[in-house]
C-alpha cells in the first residue's frame, strides 16, 4: 500500500478563485492510500516545495499528488523536488485543476467538485506508480554516412571536423554522386566541378574519415548509440591501396564498348575504368560484366601495363562488421524513368534526352567534350524545347508520374536555356511551363534574366505530342496565354525528368527500421522542429533522400544532420525515457503485432527456453523492448491481444484506475 | 475431382509414416455415434487402421492443434487440411505461432461438411447414426426409421457460406485445389446492418444473453492463441469468470472480436462449437466486412506474412466520424 | 395418481403460477430449449431436455453473496441475502432430478450452504418421464429409471392428457391446488407408457454401458493410467462440459469493485480452466492432463468414495452433444473401463 | 417533484503532445466548456486501449472522446493512424450491437487549437446530454 | 438562372464523373488535341469553362462535335482530369435537352456502305444527334 500525500495548491486566486480548495484537500484525505492532504498558496514555489520535501520525509511518503496547474508546466518542477527528498521522480502525478479546471469554469461548486474527481483519479493512479528509472546505454562514437553524393561528403566532412570518425559508404566506384556529373551550378553559375572536387579531396585526405567506395550496406542491427553494420565491399579486381590512378589500363583495355554510365551512356568506356578524372578515390575498377579476363580467362593486358602491379582477377567480395553510433542516410534521389512517357519520343528519337543528359552534353568533360551536339547526328541544334514537369506534380491516381513537385527542375532548366543562348545565341530555346517556381535566394531574379536578357521563350502550357519526322522533331504544344496550339519544328528536346529517390533507399529504409511516405522518401521525425531526424532514434538523414533539394538545401541539411550526430556522439552515456513499453515474456505470443505497429523498430525477437507450467519445456518467441530506442506511444500496447505489452507510467491497470475513478 | 475417402488418407499417412516423413498424424477419430468424431494424434499406421475416420464429420480445424503439437517432438506432424484450415494455418504461420518445418501439410479438397444439429432439426431426435450415399445422408434414427437428407440441407452454416475451396499452403495436395468462391457470407450481416439501431441492440441483447462463458470460441479459435486471454487473466484487470451483468456479455465478445479482426480467417469455428448457439461468427464478419469496406480487400491468411488491417494504415484512411456510415449500419 | 386433458393444460399451468413462479422449457430463438419463466401463451417444448441442466435453479451461474460499503476510511458489511419466493420447476427429466440430490449431497452437508438451502427448501419440481430417450442418454448406467422420474410431483404425457402423482408433501400441496383442473384415474395409461420406457431404454445405444468398473475404490487403478494422455490430448481446455452438466457443482468467489463499494459473488468454475483453484503458489492442476483427469475421476471415483457410491454423473448426454471436439464421460468410461 | 437535470459523464482521452495541450490553451484563453467533462492524459491516442473506452461506460460514462494530433502530426508519427483504423472499426462495431454512434467520438485536436477543444466539448456534451443516460452499456452492479 | 447554371454542372459532373478541380492547368490536354485547330474551345477551356459553370456558350459550341473521342487528353493528362469526359458528357447533355435525335432511324440505311464500320456508326449517332 502507498502512502500519498496529497497537495493542493492555491495559485492565488487562480484555482483559489473557482475551486474550494480547503474542501478539495479535505475530501481527499479519505482516499485509499492518502496519509496527508493541505494545501498552500504556491505550491510551485520555494516554500510550497520545502513544504512538499519535509511532507515526504515526515510522513515517509510513497508517492504524492499535486493538485496544480497543467503537468506540461511544473511536473519536471515537483519530480526534482520529491527527487531531493529522496522519493523516485516517478512517483509523483499531477491533476490539472487549473487549466483544465478552474480556468474554464466559473461555479464554485462545480469546479471544485470536478476537482476533487481530477484529485482522485490521480490518486488512484499514483496508488499504482512503481519507482522508474532511466535506463543508460554507452555511445560508441563514430557515425556512418550512407551514400557520398555532396549530401553525404558534406555531413562527414562536418562531423570529421567535431573529431568524430565517419565512414562514407557509396555503391559506386567514386563518391561525388550527381553534383559530379553537373556542369554548372545555378544560381550563380559556379562550375559543379570545381565547387565539388575540393570537397570530395578533402574528404579523402581527412584522418576522421573513410571512404568505402563500391560497397553496400548489407545488415544493420542494434540501436541508438550501438549499431552493428555488415558492409559488403564489393571486388573491384584492383588492389585499392596499391593503384596510382595512372590511367594506362583504361587507355589500354581492349573492350571499348562498355556504355558509359557516367555520361548516362552517350559514349562508351573500357571495361576497366576511372569513372571521371577527379574520382575519388582515383584507382581503377574492372566492370565484371564486360572485363574478358574474368569471363572467360583470356586477355589479362591491363595485369601487364600495370607497372603498380595492382591488378588482381582473384578479389573476392568482403563482408566487414563495424560498429556506429548514429547513421545518416544520404542516398539521393535519379531522374525517373522516361519508358511510360512515350508522347515524348524519348524511346524514339536520340535527340529527345533528359536534362541530366543534358548537362553532360554541356559538360567540358561530357561525351561532346562540351560542345551543344545533337546525339543522333552531332548537328549543332537550332531550335530546342525545354518541357517542364515531365512526371511531376501528377494525381495520385495517374498511372505515371510522381504526385509532387520535384523542386529543382524550374531552376535548371532556365540554367540550360540560359547556358544555350549564351553559348549559341542562334538557337531558339523554349520552355514550357505549368508554372515557375523560384522561391530561393537569388532564384527569380535568375529566371527573369533568362527571359529578359537571353530572350528564352517561356510559354505558359504543355507539349502534347512529340513526333520524329526526319531528323526533326515535332513539337506540338499549347500555348495557354495565346490560346493557340503550336507547333514547333525542333532540333532537340529536353525533358525536365521528375525525381525519384534512389532504390537503395527502400531496402534501407527497412534494414534501419526507418519510416519513409508513399514515394520512399525518409520521413522526418516531425516535419518542422525535427526535420533532419529519422523517428527512428540514432538516424539522421541528408539530402534528396528526404525529399526533392537543391545543391544550397541539401549542403545546409547536411549541415544540419551533422550537428545532430555531433550532439548524440558527444555524449558518453545516452539517458533514456523511463516511461517505455515492456513485454511480460509469459504471455507473450511472439505474433509479431506490437512489432509491426513501433515506429522506432524498438521491438525484437528472441527465441528461449521456457519452463512451461506443466512442467515441459518449450521454445517461444517472446518480444523485448529496447528501452533505450522506445519512445513510449503505447501503441504496441494496443496491437497486443493478450495484455503482454504494456507501458511504464501510463500502464493500463493505471490508466483504467484513472476511468474508475472518473467515472464513481 | 478425386473423392477424398478414408482409404486414400490412411494410405497416406501409412506412407508418410513408413517413410519417416512423419513420426506422428493429426486425425479424426471415430466416436459413438459417427458425428462424434474427435481430433486426435495417431503414431502407427494400426492405430489409423483402427480409428482413423474421415467423412462428413471431419470437421474441426487442426491449425491451431499445432501450437502445442510442433513444441512437444522433434520429428514432423502431418496433417490434413482442408481449404478453410490453410488460412488458419497462414495465419498461425505469420503470427510465428508454430515452426514450420515440423508439419508436414496435406490438402485435402472439401465439399462441405455436415452440421449434426441441422440433421436432427430434420431428422429428429435420436439420430443413432449417419451415412453417407453420394449426395445425400441416411441418417438413422431411433423411432422414426431411417431418412435421407439430402448433404446440401445439413451443411454448417459455414459451409453454406464457403468463401475459399483453394489450398492456400500445403507440402502435398491430394485431389484438386479450387477457386476462391464469392459467397454470400455476409448476407446475414447485412441484414442486420438494415435492422434499426434499437432492433440490433434488441437481437444481440437476446443472442448475447445465452452466453456461459464456458470460453470454447475463445478456446476452439485459432487466432485465440494467446498464451494467457486478457480476460482469464487476474492482473489484466478485465478478467471475468462468469457473466453477472449483461455488461460483460458485451465487453467479452466485442474485445474478443476486436483482438481477432484482421486476423480471423472466418473459419467459423467460433460458432460451430457455441453450446448455445450464438451466431458468433457474425461479429467476426462484420469486422471483416468493415475491413473491406474501409481500407482494401483483406482475406486473413491467404498469404504468410501478410500485415494485418490493424497494424496498419494509410494516409487517406477513413475518419471514425465516417465509419458508422459507410459501414452500412443503419443508424 | 390424477389426469388433467391436454385441453386444460394451460389453464393448470396458469394456475400453478398464480401460487408461485412457474418455470418450464420452451424454444427459444435459436431454436433449443431453455428453462423459461411461464406466462400466458408461452408453449411447452417437445425437446427431450434442455440446453442448460435445471441445476441453475438452485445453485446459478453466479449470486450475489454481500457487499461491501466503503465510505471515507470505514467499510460496512451488507448481508444481500433474501427470503426466496415459492417456485416450480416443471417439466424435469429423470436426470436432473437425480443432479439435485447429487448436489444436496455437496450443499446441505455441514457447513450448509445457506443460499442453496433456501432455494432448494422454495423449489418445487415437476418431473417429467421420457417417452422419447435419446441417443446421447445413458442415466440407466447410474440406476436412473427415466420411467420413474422422481421429484416433488412425477408426470406423464399422453397424447390427450397429463398423469400427475405426488412423491413427496410438497408435491401433494401443489397438486391439491390444483383439484378442480384434475381427475382422479387409474394407473393403465401411465403403466403402458412406463412399458414402453423401459423396453425404449433396453435399446438405447449405450444401454450396455456399465460403471461397474468405477468406483469409491478405484483411485490407484486409473489415477495413473496411461489412457488419460490420448483421451485428453485434444481437450480445449473449455469449460462447455463443466457449465452444462447438471452435476458439476464446483464455484470460485470473486470480489467485484464497484463504484461505492465491493460486491462479493460466486460464480460457477471450472476444472477445465487453468487458474481453477489457482493459489498463492499458482495452480496445483498444471497440466490439461491433469485438469482432464480431475473431472472425470470426480465423478467416478472421488465422489462416489465419499459419497456411499453414487456416482458423479447421472447420465444425461449433455456433454455427449455440447464438447467442441466430441470427447465426453462415455469415451472416458469406455476407454478407461476396458482396463479394469 | 421535479426531475433533476441530467449531467452526464464524459471521459475524454487526450494525447500529451497535441490535444492535452489544446485543452490547457483552452485554459489559458478562459474558454469555458462543461464540467461534465473529465480529461484523461495519455502519451498519444494510440495508447487507448478498446477496453478503456468500454470500461469507461461500464463504470458509468455517459459518452467517450478520444483526441489526438491532427492525422501526419502525429508526435510518435503513425500513433494516430492506427487509433484511427481502430476507432473506426470499433465504433462500427458498437453501432453493429445496437450502441448509440453518438455515444464515441474521435477529435483530431491540435496544440494551437484551444477553441476548437473547448467548441469539440461543448457540443459533445449538448450530444450526450440530448442522448440521455447510456443504458445499453451500463453495468447495473456499478450504479449500486 | 443561377440554379439552372448549377444544374447543368452538376448533371455534367455527374456523368463525367470528372472533377475539374483538380487540373492545374497546365494545358497538355491541348496540346496534345488532334483536333485543337477545328475546335472553338479547346480541351483545357472545356475544363475551366464547366469549372466555372459557364456552360452556355460550350452547349451551343460547334467544338462539341469536333472532339474525336480519341482519348489523348485522357491518357496523358498528369492529374487524371479527363476532359474528353467532360465534353462527352456535355454533348449528352445537348442531346437529352433536345430530346431529339438529328439522324432519324429510317434515314440510316440509305447512309450506310460495306466499309462503314459497326462503331463509326454508332458514335455517328451518337455525335451527330443534334
Amino acid at each position: 500500500m502507498q502512502r500519498i500525500g496529497v497537495f493542493v495548491c492555491h495559485c492565488g486566486t487562480n484555482i483559489a478563485g473557482t475551486v474550494d480548495v480547503k474542501a478539495v484537500a479535505e475530501a481527499l484525505r479519505y482516499e485509499p492510500g492518502v496519509v496527508i492532504s493541505t494545501e498552500y498558496q504556491y505550491m510551485c514555489s520555494q516554500a510550497g516545495q520545502d513544504m512538499i520535501h519535509e511532507a515526504i520525509r515526515e510522513n515517509n511518503l510513497t508517492g504524492i499528488v499535486v493538485c496544480s496547474c497543467s503537468p506540461r508546466m511544473h511536473e519536471a518542477t515537483f519530480r526534482k523536488t520529491a527527487q531531493s527528498a529522496g522519493l523516485n521522480p516517478y512517483m509523483v502525478e499531477i491533476a490539472n485543476i487549473r487549466e483544465q479546471c478552474s480556468w474554464v469554469h466559473k461555479d464554485m461548486e462545480i469546479g471544485t467538485e470536478k476537482a476533487i474527481i481530477l484529485g482522485r483519479a490521480a490518486i488512484a493512479k499514483v496508488n499504482l506508480n512503481a519507482p522508474l528509472t532511466p535506463g543508460e546505454t554507452p555511445v560508441t562514437k563514430r557515425a556512418l554516412v550512407i551514400g557520398g553524393g555532396i549530401a553525404g561528403i558534406q555531413t562527414a566532412l562536418d562531423i570529421a571536423d567535431a573529431g568524430f570518425p565517419v565512414d562514407i559508404v557509396e555503391t559506386k566506384p567514386t563518391i561525388g554522386g550527381k553534383m559530379a556529373q553537373l556542369d554548372k551550378t545555378f544560381p550563380t553559375l559556379d562550375c559543379a566541378a570545381c565547387i565539388l572536387t575540393p570537397k570530395m579531396v578533402e574528404a579523402a585526405q581527412h584522418e576522421n574519415i573513410r571512404i568505402l567506395s563500391y560497397s553496400e550496406v548489407q545488415d544493420i542491427k542494434g540501436f541508438v548509440g550501438n549499431f552493428t553494420v555488415q558492409i559488403k565491399k564489393k571486388a573491384r579486381y584492383v588492389k585499392e591501396d596499391i593503384c596510382t590512378g595512372c590511367g594506362l589500363c583504361t587507355e589500354k583495355c581492349p573492350q571499348k564498348k562498355v556504355p558509359n554510365e557516367f555520361n548516362l551512356e552517350m559514349d562508351n568506356r573500357r571495361a576497366i575504368y576511372i569513372p571521371f578524372a577527379q574520382a575519388v578515390p582515383k584507382v581503377a575498377t574492372i566492370d565484371p560484366n564486360y572485363c574478358t579476363m574474368l569471363k572467360t580467362g583470356k586477355c589479362g593486358v591491363c595485369a601487364k601495363v600495370c607497372t603498380a602491379k595492382a591488378i588482381d582477377y582473384t578479389q573476392k567480395d568482403e563482408i566487414m562488421e563495424e560498429k556506429y553510433g548514429a547513421i545518416v542516410a544520404a542516398t539521393g534521389f535519379n531522374p525517373i524513368s522516361m519508358k511510360p512517357f512515350d508522347e515524348y519520343a524519348y524511346s524514339q528519337s536520340k535527340d529527345v534526352i533528359t536534362s541530366l543528359e543534358f548537362e553532360r552534353l554541356m559538360n567540358a568533360a561530357g561525351p561532346t567534350g562540351g560542345k551543344l551536339l545533337r546525339p543522333s547526328d552531332g548537328k549543332h541544334p537550332h531550335t530546342i524545347v525545354f518541357v517542364q514537369c515531365v512526371g511531376s506534380r501528377c494525381s495520385a491516381h495517374a498511372s505515371k508520374g510522381k504526385e509532387y513537385c520535384s523542386k529543382i527542375c524550374c531552376m535548371y532548366t532556365a540554367k540550360h536555356a540560359m547556358l544555350t543562348r549564351d553559348k549559341y545565341p542562334d538557337t531558339d530555346v523554349y520552355v514550357f511551363y505549368i508554372d515557375v517556381r523560384t522561391p530561393g535566394k537569388n532564384f527569380d531574379e535568375f529566371y527573369r534574366r533568362a527571359v529578359e536578357e537571353y530572350g528564352v521563350h517561356y510559354v505558359k502550357g504543355m507539349v502534347g505530342k512529340v513526333s520524329p519526322e526526319g531528323d526533326k522533331l515535332m513539337v506540338q504544344a499549347s500555348d495557354l496565354l495565346a490560346d493557340k496550339q503550336l507547333h514547333i519544328e525542333a532540333d532537340l528536346v529536353v525533358l525536365a525528368a521528375a525525381i525519384e529517390p534512389d532504390m537503395s533507399a527502400r531496402p534501407l529504409a527497412t534494414m534501419l527500421t526507418a519510416s519513409m511516405d508513399t514515394n520512399d522518401f525518409f520521413t522526418e521525425a516531425h516535419p518542422k522542429l525535427r526535420p533532419v531526424e529519422s523517428p527512428t532514434a540514432g538516424v539522421f538523414l541528408s539530402g534528396a533522400c528526404q525529399g526533392p533539394k537543391d545543391i544550397p538545401e541539401t549542403v545546409s541539411q547536411a549541415g544540419a544532420a551533422a550537428a545532430k550526430v555531433i550532439g548524440l556522439l558527444a555524449k558518453d552515456k545516452l539517458k533514456g525515457n523511463p516511461c517505455v513499453a515492456g513485454s511480460d515474456e509469459w504471455m507473450c505470443n511472439g505474433c509479431s503485432s506490437c512489432e509491426r505497429v513501433c515506429p522506432y523498430g524498438a521491438i525484437t525477437y528472441v527465441t528461449k527456453e521456457f519452463r512451461m507450467p506443466d512442467r515441459t519445456t518449450a521454445l517461444r518467441r517472446v518480444a523485448q523492448v529496447n528501452e533505450a530506442v522506445c519512445q513510449g506511444c503505447g501503441a504496441c500496447t494496443v496491437a497486443c491481444p493478450s495484455g503482454a505489452m504494456d507501458l511504464k507510467g501510463f500502464a493500463s491497470s493505471q490508466i483504467m484506475a484513472e476511468v474508475d475513478a472518473i467515472c464513481k | 475431382m478425386q473423392k477424398v475417402t478414408r482409404e486414400i488418407l490412411l494410405a497416406k499417412a501409412a506412407e508418410l509414416l513408413a517413410a519417416g516423413t512423419v513420426n506422428r498424424v493429426l486425425g479424426w477419430k471415430a466416436g459413438e455415434f459417427t458425428y462424434d468424431v474427435t481430433p486426435a494424434l495417431f503414431t502407427t499406421a494400426a492405430e489409423l487402421e483402427k480409428d482413423f475416420v474421415y467423412g462428413p464429420f471431419s470437421g474441426a480445424n487442426f491449425s491451431k492443434y499445432l501450437v502445442k503439437e510442433t513444441r512437444r517432438d522433434e520429428g514432423k506432424v502431418l496433417v490434413f487440411l482442408k481449404p478453410c484450415d490453410t488460412y488458419s494455418f497462414n495465419q498461425l504461420l505469420t503470427e510465428h505461432r508454430f515452426d514450420r518445418e515440423r508439419v508436414y501439410a496435406v490438402g485435402i479438397p472439401c465439399d462441405g461438411m455436415a452440421d449434426i444439429q441441422r440433421i436432427k432439426d430434420q431428422a429428429g431426435d435420436g439420430v443413432s447414426g449417419v451415412e453417407c450415399d453420394g449426395d445425400n445422408l441416411i441418417v438413422h434414427t431411433l423411432y422414426d426409421g431411417d431418412k435421407t437428407l439430402a448433404m446440401a440441407d445439413c451443411l454448417a452454416e459455414r459451409c453454406v457460406n464457403c468463401k475459399s475451396k483453394k489450398h492456400v499452403a500445403y507440402d502435398e495436395l491430394i485431389g484438386e485445389t479450387g477457386d476462391v468462391i464469392d459467397s454470400h457470407r455476409f448476407d446475414e450481416v447485412e441484414k442486420l446492418e438494415k435492422m434499426t439501431e434499437d432492433e440490433r441492440f434488441a437481437f444481440w441483447q437476446n443472442e448475447l444473453s445465452r452466453c456461459i462463458r464456458c470460453n470454447a470460441c475463445r478456446d476452439v479459435c485459432p487466432a485465440c492463441t494467446c498464451e494467457k486471454c486478457v480476460f482469464g487473466n487476474p492482473n489484466s484487470g478485465v478478467e471475468n469468470k462468469a457473466i453477472s451483468d449483461s455488461f460483460e456479455e458485451k465487453m467479452f465478445h466485442v474485445i474478443r472480436a476486436f483482438h481477432v479482426a484482421g486476423r480471423c480467417t472466418d473459419c467459423g469455428e467460433c460458432s460451430r462449437v457455441c453450446p448455445q448457439n450464438i451466431p458468433l461468427h457474425l461479429l467476426n464478419r462484420k469486422f471483416i466486412r468493415d475491413i473491406d469496406n474501409f481500407y482494401d480487400e483483406y482475406q486473413a491468411g491467404a498469404e504468410v506474412g501478410q500485415r494485418a488491417p490493424l497494424v496498419n494504415y494509410k494516409q487517406e484512411d477513413l475518419e471514425p466520424s465516417e465509419a458508422v456510415e459507410r459501414s452500412g449500419n443503419n443508424a | 395418481m390424477r389426469k388433467c386433458s391436454t385441453a386444460n393444460l394451460d389453464a393448470l399451468l396458469r394456475t400453478i403460477a398464480e401460487n408461485a413462479s412457474l418455470y418450464l422449457p420452451v424454444d427459444g430463438t435459436d431454436g433449443r430449449a431453455h428453462f423459461t419463466k411461464w406466462e400466458d401463451g408461452v408453449k411447452m417444448s417437445d425437446a427431450l431436455n434442455t440446453v442448460r441442466s435445471a441445476k441453475d435453479f438452485f445453485f446459478p451461474q453466479t449470486e450475489n453473496l454481500m457487499d461491501f460499503k466503503v465510505e471515507g476510511k470505514t467499510i460496512e458489511i451488507i448481508d444481500t441475502r433474501e427470503e426466496c419466493e415459492d417456485f416450480v420447476i416443471f417439466g424435469v427429466r429423470a436426470c436432473d432430478v437425480r443432479s439435485f440430490d447429487i448436489l444436496d449431497r455437496v450443499f446441505l452437508v455441514d457447513p450448509v450452504d445457506t443460499y442453496y438451502k433456501n432455494r432448494r427448501e422454495h423449489g418445487i419440481i415437476v418431473s417429467m418421464a421420457c417417452t422419447r430417450p435419446s441417443e446421447t442418454c445413458f442415466c440407466r448406467t447410474f440406476g436412473i429409471d427415466a420411467a420413474n422420474p422422481g421429484g416433488d410431483i412425477v408426470c406423464y404425457k399422453e397424447e390427450d392428457a397429463w398423469y400427475f402423482d405426488a412423491l413427496t408433501e410438497k408435491g401433494q400441496a401443489l397438486l391439491s391446488k390444483l383439484e378442480s383442473l384434475t381427475e382422479e384415474c387409474d394407473t393403465a395409461a401411465v403403466d403402458a407408457q412406463k412399458d414402453l420406457i423401459r423396453e425404449r431404454m433396453d435399446k438405447l445405444p449405450l444401454a450396455d454401458l456399465t460403471a461397474d468398473a468405477f468406483g469409491g475404490d478405484k483411485l490407484n487403478t486409473y489415477f495413473n493410467a496411461p489412457e488419460w494422455k490420448s483421451l485428453s490430448q485434444s481437450c480445449l481446455g473449455c469449460g462447455t462440459c463443466t457449465f452444462v452438466c447438471p452435476t458439476c457443482q464446483c464455484y470460485d468467489i470473486k470480489d467485484f469493485k464497484t463504484n461505492k463499494g465491493v460486491q462479493r459473488f460466486r460464480c460457477w468454475d471450472s476444472c477445465m480452466y487453468s487458474d481453477f483453484t489457482k493459489m498463492a503458489h499458482g495452480n496445483n492442476r498444471t497440466s490439461q492432463l491433469e485438469r482432464f483427469r480431475q473431472r472425470f475421476m470426480h465423478k467416478l471415483v472421488y465422489f462416489p468414495a465419499n459419497n456411499e457410491g453414487i456416482f458423479g454423473c447421472v447420465g444425461c448426454g449433455r456433454c455427449l452433444s455440447r464438447c467442441p471436439i466430441s470427447m465426453n464421460i462415455v469415451k472416458v468410461m469406455k476407454e478407461l473401463g476396458g482396463n479394469a | 417533484m421535479q426531475m433533476t437535470e441530467f449531467k452526464p459523464k464524459i471521459v475524454a482521452f487526450c494525447c500529451n503532445w497535441c490535444s492535452y495541450a489544446g485543452a490547457d490553451l483552452a485554459g489559458n484563453n478562459r474558454l469555458n466548456y462543461p464540467a461534465e467533462v473529465k480529461i484523461i492524459r495519455v502519451p498519444c491516442s494510440c495508447r487507448v486501449n478498446p477496453m478503456f473506452i468500454l470500461r469507461a461506460f461500464q463504470r458509468g460514462a455517459d459518452g467517450v472522446i478520444l483526441c489526438g494530433c491532427h492525422p501526419g502530426d502525429c508526435h510518435y508519427t503513425s500513433g494516430n493512424y492506427y487509433t484511427r483504423r481502430r476507432m473506426a472499426l470499433l465504433f462500427s462495431m458498437l453501432n453493429f450491437l445496437g450502441i448509440e454512434k453518438e455515444r464515441t467520438r474521435v477529435e483530431w485536436v491540435s496544440a494551437a487549437e484551444g477553441a476548437k477543444f473547448a467548441a469539440t466539448m461543448n457540443d459533445f456534451v449538448a450530444q450526450i446530454t440530448a442522448l440521455g443516460e447510456n443504458k445499453r452499456l451500463e453495468d447495473l452492479r456499478c450504479k449500486k | 438562372m443561377e440554379n439552372n447554371t448549377n444544374r447543368m454542372k452538376e448533371q455534367i459532373l455527374r456523368t463525367s464523373g470528372v472533377n475539374p478541380l483538380k487540373c492545374m492547368r497546365c494545358g497538355k490536354c491541348s496540346g496534345t488535341c488532334p483536333a485543337y485547330d477545328e475546335m472553338e474551345y479547346h480541351p483545357h477551356e472545356f475544363v475551366y469553362m464547366v469549372e466555372r459553370g459557364d456552360i452556355e456558350p460550350l452547349l451551343k459550341s460547334e467544338s462539341l462535335y469536333k472532339c474525336l473521342s480519341c482519348f489523348a487528353c485522357v491518357d496523358r493528362c498528369p492529374r487524371d482530369v479527363e476532359p474528353a469526359k467532360l465534353v462527352e458528357a456535355v454533348r449528352l447533355m445537348v442531346i437529352r435537352q433536345q430530346g431529339q435525335n438529328h439522324l432519324k432511324p429510317d434515314q440510316i440505311p440509305e447512309m450506310l456502305d460495306d466499309e462503314l464500320p459497326q462503331q463509326a456508326i454508332v458514335s455517328a449517332l451518337r455525335k451527330y444527334a443534334k
